[in-house]
């Protein structure tokens, strides 16, 4: 065990908890606060890839994918959010229909 | 000169740049030029493309797999085609739409969007320059970047519309295309770990039966399915495509879900090809028959118009997934794999009409309820007349572009002894037919004296019309797309193309 | 042409409920953590990566930042549009209705004397950070994303405390401010295949200049970005009560 | 093959139980702040990955941008009153209304 697979393995942990907190929970702000917990589930495996171990510099390619990832993923929780907000004023909820009316 | 394969995504990223900062007044210059420039590279790399075989663009100088790569075959050029001819003719339809609808002050949901509809143009220039993106590029992850911009620009394309169904819509649409983005990455991490490339080409040479690599090949295929709404995974697309704004509808349902079909085609016929058992194929297929059978059954089923034009195209993704269990890179993989992908291309045309004939009703009407679209055929004779055409090739009748891809499709089925796929297709025609004409004898109704209608620019009907005449004499002029379609193509051998009548 | 509440769809549409459903959900997701942590387990130990590549070519990216070199050389393509996503989303955001009703973020306004002195000597130093953050990332770790950050924070504070007007979108400065980067990026990317350059291809001796040109262009971009994401859309109005006043007076 | 320290085994546990409260927790408000202290200490874990690069965008805005965001938009929904349509069974009843600790 290195730390790359330890890494990796907590890495596919978050992105199976974020994807059973997504389909479980009907808040809509959860659902983003799932996703984002997905992406960086998805950042951990990456980032476990550039790991060589202690002595040897790792690789610089998955840290700039993860880079470019986190600022997408910002971007696209800012937009979730200002839409949740809006149907939040439209409809009083924050959950979509068919998972409330369940 | 030789680098044509980069401008039709930096031209239309730069035109969205300048419409933001040159407010309406500029933007139709804009985007007019920016169209020409659009038409002109394509031109010129399709050239290239015939003449030299497939093109590449290392970009910056940087060669695989350290740097990114851009690439251009027959199907990356067809596909370029159909959303810069579509999208163009979207966007011509798009100025009568926003002129009219700016016109019709006093309902609170109009007002309510009038002012953001100068938006529509840059979110429209970015989602061309997306799709351009997509098919150009030969990085899984700067794929991975093109589709979140793609899913991020239909999204607020949807919300446009601005009403309480479609920020619901929106937000449904934005939820599941970020879930699949998110799936199709994990893949992309799992590839790099197990391959350490990320260029198409080279994993293509690089994958092997890997558990790795099998779980990257599961987690991107279900998470572009999710994208392009293949049944079971559909449950986004209805609302989302019915409620935006019909502009926006036709961009969604003619091209935006192309772009991850295309890029599912991509990645199993040419680099996971080896790895893949056949009956995967199956699997994707028999959910193809399913999603044409379901679809069609609820498109039939709906008392909205636009309803049921997007149940339609739950149905007529369907098709477009027969190709994979009946390409099996023998001789009758050719006549599938162009068949599919000129199925792509024609229900762009015919369903980009439709939404478009669809909205003009609506803009006419102010709603687009079935049982209330008596007399439409009369007020809007030049819009009927596009739907009908665009339901024939819906339908698969000669000559339209519909006609040729089933034809191929089931010239597939039989020459691989298969032929329940092609029986599939025909029920899914008839079915289609039942749809188009549950929407004719509708609009053929007398016209009742009291119906409140609006005349809607004329720039509307003509662009629907030129669309559905596309749709509808697509098969006549089959032959130079399907070559073009064979250049680069997993298949070689039997074009497929003397199987046509 | 909206408000027609007709959009049916089937009841075997919706995402289910219940308890079955979930206890099904669980299943599935320890059988997805299973999956996942067997092809974990399965990469090879040593992942092959494209390390090698990175520093062989180094020398020739313009900056000593291998991370740097990445984003803004190697793959610098992968950044031009993840700055068009970022830029998307601010689109996004304002195309979206008007927000009827707001308070100031974090739901109660903050502007306090206490809160002004603390933000007047807090923005120079933050102004200082995000430069030096800019300028570092040729070197070590730091770079435009990381800059425009500490820049588009502070924007907040100073909006929060009151001591400037909000940004809006409509103004054509700001406009330009958002686009900036963008544009600038495009450009050059653009720009250099005037000499018969491939796309991006920067002139090698110029490499670290252009690099730092764009930079500064996008670290600005990059906090009015993230200042006006923040904002959500709401810029077009002061405050909340204002707001509801302003809205009153037009009917 | 080195062995792993007892601080990267710790976060590799304490993450994932954290990312477990943050979707599953039954009070929104905590699971948004729990987000924030995860963006954290994921920034270590790429800390200690040699990756300070994505650790200082992860802090800045992973956890600091987001977090803002999540809280801003928390603000306003509770500035909205939690409207009825939230009430839902279970978990996240609390998430829609009266256990919400004002700030």
């Amino acid at each position: 065990m290195n730390a790359a697979v330890l890494y990796t393995l907590m890495g596919v942990g978050l992105f199976s908890i974020g994807l059973h907190g997504f389909l479980a929970q009907p808040h809509l702000l959860r659902k983003v606060l799932a996703l984002n917990i997905m992406g960086s589930g998805v950042f951990a495996v990456l980032m476990a890839t550039a790991w060589r171990g202690p002595q040897l510099p790792p690789d610089p390619v998955p840290h700039a994918l993860v880079l470019t990832g986190i600022v997408v993923a910002v971007s696209a929780t800012a937009f979730a959010l200002a839409l949740l907000r809006r149907i939040h004023t439209a409809t009083g909820r924050a959950s979509l229909p068919e998972d409330t009316a369940a | 000169m030789n680098a044509w394969i980069v401008w039709p995504v930096v031209v239309p990223l730069a035109a969205a740049t300048l419409s933001v900062l040159a407010g309406q007044r500029m933007a139709r210059v804009i985007i007019g030029s920016a169209t020409v420039a659009i038409v002109g590279a394509l031109a010129g790399l399709t050239l290239q493309v015939w003449q030299n075989g497939p093109q590449r663009h290392v970009i910056g100088g940087w060669e695989p797999p350290l740097g990114i790569q851009l690439y251009a075959d027959g199907l990356s050029v067809v596909m370029l085609w159909m959303s810069t001819v579509v999208g163009a003719l979207i966007g011509v339809y798009a100025l009568g739409y926003f002129a009219h609808d700016s016109g019709t002050t006093g309902t609170a949901a109009t007002g309510e969007h009038g002012d953001n509809s100068e938006l529509f143009w840059p979110l429209w220039l970015f989602l061309w320059a997306a799709l351009h993106a997509l098919f150009l590029s030969a990085d899984i992850f700067n794929l991975y970047v093109t589709l979140e911009l793609l899913g991020l620009a239909g999204v607020a394309l949807v919300n446009l519309a601005g009403g309480q169904l479609a920020l619901v819509a929106g937000m449904r649409y934005l939820l599941a295309s970020l879930l699949g983005s998110l799936a199709y990455f994990l893949g992309v991490a799992f590839l790099y770990a197990t391959c350490g490339v990320l260029d198409v080409r080279m994993l293509s040479t690089r994958v092997s039966a890997h558990p790795a690599v099998w779980l990257a090949i599961a987690v991107m295929t279900l998470g572009l399915l999710l994208k392009t709404a293949l049944f079971p995974l559909h449950f986004w697309l209805p609302p989302a495509h019915a409620n935006a704004p019909a502009p926006v509808s036709a961009l969604l349902s003619a091209l935006v879900v192309k772009a991850s079909f295309y890029l599912l085609l991509r990645l199993w016929f040419q680099v996971f090809s080896v790895v893949l058992p056949p009956v995967a194929g199956q699997v994707l297929g028999i959910l193809g028959v399913l999603a044409i059978l379901w679809g069609s059954v609820l498109a039939l089923r709906q008392q909205r118009l636009k309803l049921l034009v997007a149940y339609s195209t739950v149905a007529q993704i369907g098709y477009l997934f027969v190709l994979f269990p009946l390409a099996g890179g023998t001789a009758w993989g050719a006549a599938a794999w162009s068949g599919g992908t000129f199925h792509a291309l024609a229900h762009a045309c015919a369903k980009a009409a439709m939404f478009m004939a669809a909205g003009t009703m609506m803009a006419a009407l102010g709603h687009d309820h079935l049982h209330e679209l008596a007399g439409m055929g009369q007020r809007l004779p030049l819009s009927m007349f596009a739907f009908a055409l665009a339901g024939v090739s819906l339908m698969g009748l000669p000559p339209s572009g519909g006609f040729v891809a089933k034809w191929l499709l089931l010239d597939a089925a039989l020459a691989s002894g298969q032929w329940w796929w092609g029986a599939v297709l025909i029920v899914g025609g008839l079915l289609a037919a039942g749809y188009v004409f549950l929407v004719l004898r509708q609009a053929f109704a007398p016209l009742p004296a009291d119906v409140r209608y609006r005349p809607v620019p004329r720039v509307m009907e003509l662009a629907a019309l030129s669309l559905a005449l596309l749709a509808f004499l697509l098969g006549l002029m089959a032959i130079p797309p399907l070559t073009l379609l064979q250049i680069g193509a997993p298949f070689v051998g039997g074009l497929g193309t003397e199987a046509l009548p | 042409m909206q408000g027609h509440p007709a959009a049916n769809i089937p009841l075997s549409e919706g995402q289910p409920g219940g308890c079955s459903v979930r206890r099904l959900l669980a299943l599935f997701s320890w059988a997805l953590v299973l999956v996942l942590a067997w092809a974990a387990l399965s990469l090879p130990s040593h992942s092959p990566g494209l390390v090698d590549f990175v520093h062989a070519e180094l020398e020739h990216s313009g900056v000593v930042n291998p991370v740097t070199a990445v984003l803004l050389n190697f793959r610098s393509y992968d950044t031009l549009l993840e700055v068009g996503v970022l830029l998307l989303a601010v689109f996004g955001v304002w195309a979206l209705p008007r927000e009827r009703v707001w308070g100031a973020p974090l739901g109660a306004p903050v502007a306090g004397p206490v809160l002004h002195t603390f933000v007047r000597l807090l923005a120079p130093l933050m102004i200082v950070v995000g430069g030096y953050l800019l300028w570092i990332g040729a070197y070590a770790p730091g770079g435009a994303f990381q800059g425009g950050a500490v820049l588009a924070a502070m924007g907040v504070l100073v909006w929060l405390s009151d001591l400037a007007p909000l940004p809006r979108f409509s103004r054509w400065d700001m406009r330009m401010a958002l686009l900036l980067g963008f544009a600038t990026f495009l450009a050059v990317a653009g720009g250099v295949m005037v000499g018969g350059g491939r796309l991006l291809e920067y002139p090698r001796l110029w490499a670290g200049s252009v690099i730092l040109l764009i930079e500064t262009a996008l670290t600005v971009s990059i906090a009015c970005i993230l200042i006006l994401l923040f904002l959500g859309g709401v810029g077009e109005k002061r405050r909340a009560t204002e707001g509801v006043r302003e809205r009153e007076a037009k009917q | 093959m080195t062995g792993v320290g007892m601080f990267d085994v710790l976060l590799a546990v304490v993450l994932p139980v954290l990312a477990w409260w943050v979707v599953a927790g039954p009070d929104l408000f905590r699971s948004v702040v729990l987000f924030i202290v995860f963006g954290l200490l994921l920034a270590l874990v790429w800390v200690r990955l040699r990756a300070p690069d994505v650790a200082l965008a992860e802090a800045a805005i992973g956890a600091g941008l987001t977090g803002a965001l999540l809280l801003d938009t928390l603000g306003r929904l509770r500035a909205e009153g939690w409207g009825t349509g939230d009430d839902q069974r279970g978990s996240d009843a609390g998430a829609s209304g009266g256990e919400h600790p004002s700030v």
